[in-house]
């Protein structure tokens, strides 16, 4: 299928052939995420399994309030949309604008752990702890994991709001923005998973 | 990893019109199954069901698009290819999982029957 | 036995007390003689002052060649603690019949068996499959380093932080009494109190998440690092392995770190996921774990599979056979490996329809895998075969595997795995796959690399005792134990009552035996090859007349791999720039940018032991402190911006030209 | 390497064992229908691969040194890298195989099926239209075997009886880790776990005293862990039950809640009665008093689970039978075990009801008041103040208690 080319080819380029600066990062992030989603898989397999297994304790309908979740989501939405304005005012290069964006996100994203944290302490209190049930242990397990992303996420943001304050909006800082972009947008569509398949599966 | 300037910022940040369409999108498509389930659902079970997986596709596909920009040529399209392949496999991942265990707890799980067990909440 | 019943945990040392250092004369005697190798070691290395030259050039390094070497040398070291388990049990199953107790009890026999998996898998093939994957794919793809230098460098001392955790079990505690894989509820905190089972999960979370990013890194490494012309289907068959195996690390490690995350939190929280009470199941564990488990077994073997094309091709100087049909049946068998993890378990009893679709599905894996096969075949075919070391283990690889292959198939039978399962015949099964695929290939590409890596080849002489120890070792060792499965004996037993088994344990003792002469014979060889390196020098960097792009440069390369980037215009790279008569490039020498070293991944790999070692054994506050410390070291390591510098061209310049001379003197 | 065994095939090996004479490669000359329908499948199956294996292995040897470097005769052509002739044979030639193999896996898995009741006992014995299999429940414990035979109302100890020629039907569960069971001479293996049922079909043939183990491994005591598989004809089984029963111990809940406590290398023993609900409990996990019996709480799980009284209807576990048994995770509760909400007279009327189609009528969930659940008064308490919004779900129930 291939046979030495014929025409007289140059088999060396002399000039630096230049890789961009940090061009695989994007990439390289897409994959990560790929790997994040498939534990995330992991998990909603064990909840999709486990679901029905209350150990004669309580169930979804007994247990979640789906006032809290709608807001919950409302909130993760929102974050959305403000990184999305974050994003467009780094294309402009506003970096007032970005920061006010960003810093708008984090209130969202601290407000929807402040939420989650309440519903688990509540559930803690009642007694419907991860212990009670391998239904409750996996509904723990899923929507704990996803609220450690979304922690991690505005500790990220933290530090990357302080870089961008202090670099201000170089390339490199860009790039972890763009990183940080997909990884916050990427959390909402792991929730879209969770809201659908934990809270309103359990309580049709 | 490096902080060497050079810009190329190929990739696409989006827009302020994508984003608001597709915010506008998720929270009409969030709502929808929210109020289903909150008002009680439909009567036929399966209908609910189907509306509020339905609705959850969709959105997911609303995100990717709006959200993460995904098309079918950033990174030479291997965003997409990895993306596809990964749905793949949690397909498999989960569905298969489903399917073994299912089999397994039916082969081996102490059953009685429990037709006219009348004790949960609905009764 | 050795395990305090009831450990009282206290604030400084949680339940670390002195009844944890294992009593028994064995591992005293081992931690003697390591007390005194690394005392050695140490006052060596003291003595010459090599500390220095070791963080500078080794431990920090962000160069993947080098990375790729430290690899080996943990895939080696570890070995060797892995053998040693080997034989310890093939000695006490010699031994153990007619009311001989043996001399191992069953606390610590059991924890060899399971350590002896573990390493092996984790800590022997996958340092190996990685390190080579390392070292060569930026050559091969004509890159100058991996996608991201520091997260490499992380990653492998993250692989080892998990080996070193691994191997304190040794002296400290104990390690799990479970099997390789830790079944609950076997494994849960009930029947498994003790610190075993945790030094597993952490010494596997700890090594997981580094081959999970190291799997990310050389994916888009590939994808975006391609030398210009170096089209995916142009691309050496050994890099397309390596791409495949990259994929599959990255689906489906993430799904072993879930589902430990899963049986830690059983262990540690007393939630309720694989437990026999209160709903929990622990069928899904085994189903999870295999899922992953089952890629994994592919991941350990595709890129042998491309080490294999590539010593076929390049000692039957020669063009692969079917380049492309290799490429397809290479990309069938990783998306097939998602479809058969069931045939690990199909005596649990999932019934006769599912049970046939995955007997089916693994069936059809040795549809492409077999193409492979009659690839290599006619690669040889009109060929002129060069019988040196590599090729020598790829003949043995070629007719040891099919042995194996054809028992694995006829386990993926379900009425005959009913009868095979666990039994003898399995272990000889799939040890027949990783030593005759694995261990072979891992043994073909040192000796075909090696000149590459280090300027000078391999002693002949010490390779071919070292080959022919271990080949016929191998197979007196294994095939006693196809024996005994059709004679319906089970793995992990400790004893034995009936007498007429002896007499194959003995013999497949001798062939550990012999195993462990090929096993020194390949030190030897090491040794003799580094003292008589004068002798052996590779000066051209091309010593088997290669037909890739690593043997464009000198040996060892330069640490910025290419001075040129090579542009390619269709397979076998190299072998095209010869006939072209373009081997070398010419031309101006620029600057070259490279990354900066670091020490930023041993300490973040450091701080993640140490949290590993303080979460085993109930430390919170040092857990506490050294995640902290992680979180904020981590943070404090991307305010650094700036990680690269230019290679003055003068540098570049006489490099290049040391290699020229080096050249001149070699033709 | 050339003078290596290099074909290890079933037909190879057995006739290796000419050699070493004592040997019983019993998986090859089984006793039972079963495991000889499994060897022939085993056997055809390795015939198969063989058509296509020996001829691969010759060709490497062959093709390996017909083009050695020194061999100037032989053809060179290094460029020759395509044949779209060969290529499809290498792939057709193994895919024709597998379709083979395929087919005969699919019919073999099926007719084979553990949990398929027998369609002969050998060969030459059809089965009888009225047959009726010999019952044996088999739970593994750590670490012993314990055989309960139902209809004969006796128990064993790591020994196992069968008549010959008659079906044995095995029913499998483990008391708290999982097992594999195997009769290498009779059938193949399968695993026996805690808190399930496995079934096992198989028969004997011959006559003889055959090994039976534990074939997953279970913790410290495995190996010890086999017994002595007796096959006999009927009278002699007869024999075999009738000195069973002329004992005086019974193996009661107490009793086996005894045995189970780990041991090691336990020599055969024999009960002359059994408690007939034990084997039930035993898969059901509730041998110990007060237990929820997995089967209630399934069925309870199945209607949505007992709501938020269920969270409180728990106790410690307080038992210790496996010396750690209440071995408490650093950073969670004392392990605890549902209550069973049965009294005595209904978990009767459960037990009965096991495997009849025969539905049995039971009290709704009024049963929650009843003696087996304590009230747990300063967490109820709490329970109650407590609000929260969701009433529509929890109203319903607080109000009834």
């Amino acid at each position: 299928m291939s046979t030495p080319s014929t025409q007289p080819a140059a088999y060396w380029e002399v000039e630096p052939h230049h890789h961009e600066d940090g061009a695989s990062t994007n990439i390289g992030f897409w994959v990560y995420l790929m790997s994040d989603c498939l534990m995330f898989a992991v998990l909603f397999a064990t909840f999709g399994v486990l679901h029905g297994s209350y150990a004669a304790g309580p169930g979804p309908k007994e247990l979640f309030d789906l006032e809290l979740v709608a807001l919950n989501t409302a909130f993760l939405l929102f974050s959305s949309i403000t990184y999305g304005f974050a994003m467009l005012c780094m294309a402009r290069d506003d970096q007032r604008g970005t920061l006010r964006w960003l810093g708008i996100t984090l209130v969202f994203g601290l407000l929807f752990l402040a939420v989650e944290l309440y519903e688990f302490h509540h559930l803690i209190h009642l007694g419907a702890g991860p212990q009670r049930s391998a239904f409750l242990s996996s509904f723990f397990a899923l929507v704990g994991t996803h609220g450690l992303h979304v922690a991690f996420g505005s500790i990220w943001l933290v530090t990357l709001m302080v870089q961008v304050n202090r670099k201000g909006l170089i390339p490199a800082n860009k790039r972890r923005l763009s990183c940080l972009s997909l990884f916050w947008h990427f959390l909402d569509v792991i929730w879209i998973g969770v809201f659908t398949l934990v809270y309103l599966m359990g309580m049709i | 990893m490096s902080a060497h300037s050079h810009d190329h910022d190929s990739h696409d940040h989006g827009s302020f019109r994508g984003y608001v369409t597709g915010f506008v999108l998720s929270v009409i498509l969030t709502a929808i199954p929210f109020a289903v389930v909150m008002g009680g659902g439909f009567d036929s079970r399966a209908l609910t069901v189907l509306v509020v997986i339905g609705c959850a596709i969709v959105q997911v596909l609303v995100h990717m698009v709006y959200f993460l920009h995904m098309n079918s040529h950033s990174e030479e399209g291997w965003t997409l290819i990895s993306t596809l392949f990964t749905v793949v496999i949690v397909v498999i991942m989960i569905a298969g999982s489903l399917w073994v265990m299912f089999h397994l707890n039916t082969n081996m799980m102490p059953q009685m029957n429990h037709d006219l067990l009348p004790i949960g909440p609905q009764s | 036995m050795a395990v305090p019943a009831n450990v009282e945990t206290t604030f400084l040392f949680g339940r670390l007390t002195l009844d944890a250092i294992p009593k028994d004369p064995i591992v005293w005697a081992t931690f003697v003689v390591v007390a005194i190798g690394g005392a050695a070691l140490v006052w060596a290395l003291t003595k010459y002052r090599l500390w220095g030259y070791l963080w500078h050039e080794w431990f920090t390094s962000v160069d993947h060649k080098k990375i790729g070497i430290m690899y080996m040398i943990l895939g080696l070291i570890m070995f060797v603690r892995g053998f040693a388990d080997a034989i310890m049990m093939r000695l006490q199953q010699a031994l153990a019949f007619g009311g001989s107790e043996g001399y191992l009890n069953a606390h610590h026999y059991d924890q060899i068996f399971t350590a002896h998996g573990v390493i092996m898998i984790f800590f022997v093939a996958m340092p190996f499959v990685t390190g080579i994957m390392n070292y060569l794919v930026p050559l091969q793809i004509g890159a100058r380093d991996v996608s991201f230098p520091f997260l490499n460098n992380f990653s492998f001392w993250m692989t080892a932080g998990g080996a070193i955790i691994v191997m304190a079990s040794l002296f400290l505690g104990e390690f799990a009494q479970t099997g390789w894989l830790a079944f609950p509820p076997l494994s849960g905190l009930h029947k498994s109190p003790y610190v075993g089972v945790d030094y597993y999960i952490w010494g596997l979370q700890v090594a997981g998440v580094g081959t999970t990013l190291s799997g990310i890194n050389l994916l888009v490494t590939i994808l975006k690092m391609r030398a210009p012309g170096m089209t995916m289907m142009k691309m050496p068959i050994f890099t397309w392995t390596s791409f495949c195996t990259n994929i599959l690390i990255v689906a489906s490690f993430p799904v072993l770190t879930a589902t430990l995350v899963l049986l830690t939190l059983d262990r540690y929280v007393g939630t309720n996921f694989f437990t026999n009470d209160l709903g929990g199941n622990p069928m899904m564990y085994i189903n999870l774990i295999w899922i992953w488990g089952h890629p994994e077994v592919y991941i350990l073997i595709l890129p042998l599979f491309g080490v294999f094309s590539e010593v076929t091709s390049t000692f039957s100087g020669k063009r692969l056979f079917g380049y492309t049909s290799m490429v397809y049946a290479t990309v069938c068998i990783t998306v097939l490996s998602y479809l058969v993890w069931l045939h690990h378990f199909f005596t649990m009893g999932s019934g006769a329809s599912v049970n046939s679709f995955f007997g089916i599905t693994t069936m059809i894996i040795s549809i492409p895998t077999g193409a492979k096969i009659f690839n290599w075949l006619f690669t040889m075919y009109q060929g002129r075969v060069r019988f040196e070391l590599p090729m020598m283990w790829t003949i043995a690889f070629m007719l040891t595997f099919t042995v194996g292959g054809m028992t694995g198939v006829l386990l993926a039978v379900p009425p005959a795995d009913f009868v095979l399962h666990n039994s003898l015949f399995l272990i000889a099964h799939f040890h027949n796959v990783i030593i005759g695929g694995v261990l072979f290939g891992s043994f073909a590409a040192i000796n075909f690399w090696w000149p590459k890596a280090f300027g000078f080849q391999l002693n002949q002489f010490w390779g071919k005792v070292s080959f022919w120890f271990w080949v016929v070792g191998f197979w007196v060792a294994f095939m006693p134990l196809y024996v005994l499965g059709l004679m319906g004996v089970t793995r992990r037993m400790r004893v034995f009552d009936d007498p007429s088994l002896q007499i194959w344990f003995i013999i497949a003792g001798i062939g550990a035996v012999m195993i462990a002469i090929g096993i020194a014979a390949m030190f030897v060889q090491f040794g003799v090859s580094i003292w008589k390196r004068n002798e052996n020098r590779d000066l051209t960097g091309d010593p088997w007349n290669g037909r890739t792009l690593e043997w464009a440069t000198s040996s060892p390369p330069a640490h910025y791999n290419f001075a040129f980037t090579p542009v390619v215009h269709g397979l076998d790279a190299y072998a095209d720039m010869k006939d072209a008569g373009a081997a070398r490039g010419q031309g101006k020498y620029l600057p070259i940018h490279m990354p900066r070293y670091t020490g930023s991944g041993v300490i973040l790999a450091g701080l993640s032991t140490v949290c590993g070692m303080a979460l085993i054994w109930y430390v919170w506050w040092l857990a506490a402190l050294s995640f902290i410390a992680l979180v904020g070291y981590a943070i404090y390591h991307t305010f650094n911006y700036d990680r690269d510098y230019y290679v003055p061209a003068e540098e570049v310049r006489l490099t290049e030209e040391a290699h020229a001379r080096q050249m001149a003197q070699g033709a | 390497m050339r003078n290596m065994p290099k074909m290890p095939t079933a037909i190879a090996l057995a006739s290796s064992f000419l050699f070493l004479g004592a040997c019983k490669p019993v998986v090859l000359a089984p006793a039972g229908d079963i495991a000889e329908r499994q060897k022939d499948l085993l056997i055809a199956s390795t015939g198969l691969m063989l058509i296509i294996i020996i001829p691969v292995m010759a060709l490497t040897v062959w093709f390996a040194w017909k083009y050695r470097a020194s061999n100037r005769d032989a053809t060179y052509d290094p460029n020759w890298d395509h044949s779209t002739k060969f290529e499809l044979v290498i792939w057709s030639a193994p895919l024709l195989i597998i379709i083979c193999l395929g087919a005969l896996t699919w019919v073999g898995t099926h007719l084979l099926d553990p949990y398929r009741p027998l369609d002969r006992l050998s060969e030459s014995q059809d089965i009888a239209e009225d047959h009726e299999p010999l019952k044996v429940e088999v739970v593994a414990l750590d670490w012993k075997w314990l055989f309960i035979y139902p209809e004969q109302g006796i128990a064993t100890v790591n020994e196992l009886a069968v008549p010959i020629n008659r079906e044995v039907e095995f029913s499998l569960t483990a008391s708290s880790v999982m097992n594999a069971f195997y009769i290498p001479a009779m059938a193949g293996m399968i695993y026996a776990m805690p808190g399930m049922e496995t079934k096992l079909h198989g028969v004997f043939n011959n006559e003889g005293e055959y090994q039976g183990l534990a074939s997953h491994y279970s913790g410290a005591g495995f190996s010890g862990m086999r017994f002595k598989a007796h096959a006999t004809d009927e009278a002699g089984f007869e024999e075999w039950v009738q000195k069973a029963r002329d004992g005086d111990t019974a193996l009661t809940r107490e009793e086996y809640l005894q045995l189970e406590t780990p041991s090691e290398n336990v020599p055969p023993r024999r009960y002359a009665r059994v408690d007939p609900e034990l084997f039930d409990r035993a898969v059901n996990m509730c041998v110990e008093e007060n237990k929820m019996c997995m089967a209630e709480m399934m069925a309870i799980d199945d209607q949505g689970g007992l709501g938020r009284e269920g969270m409180l209807n728990i106790q410690p576990v307080t038992d210790d039978k496996h010396a750690r048994r209440g071995t408490k995770p650093v950073l969670g509760h004392t392990p605890f075990n549902v209550v069973s909400i049965c009294n005595p007279a209904e978990a009767a009327a459960m037990f009965a009801d096991l495997g009849t189609d025969e539905p049995v009528e039971r009290r709704g969930r009024e049963i929650m008041q009843s003696r087996a659940l304590p009230i747990p008064t300063t967490l109820f308490q709490r329970l109650q103040d407590t609000t929260i919004r969701d009433a529509r779900a929890s109203g319903a129930s607080e109000q009834k208690l």
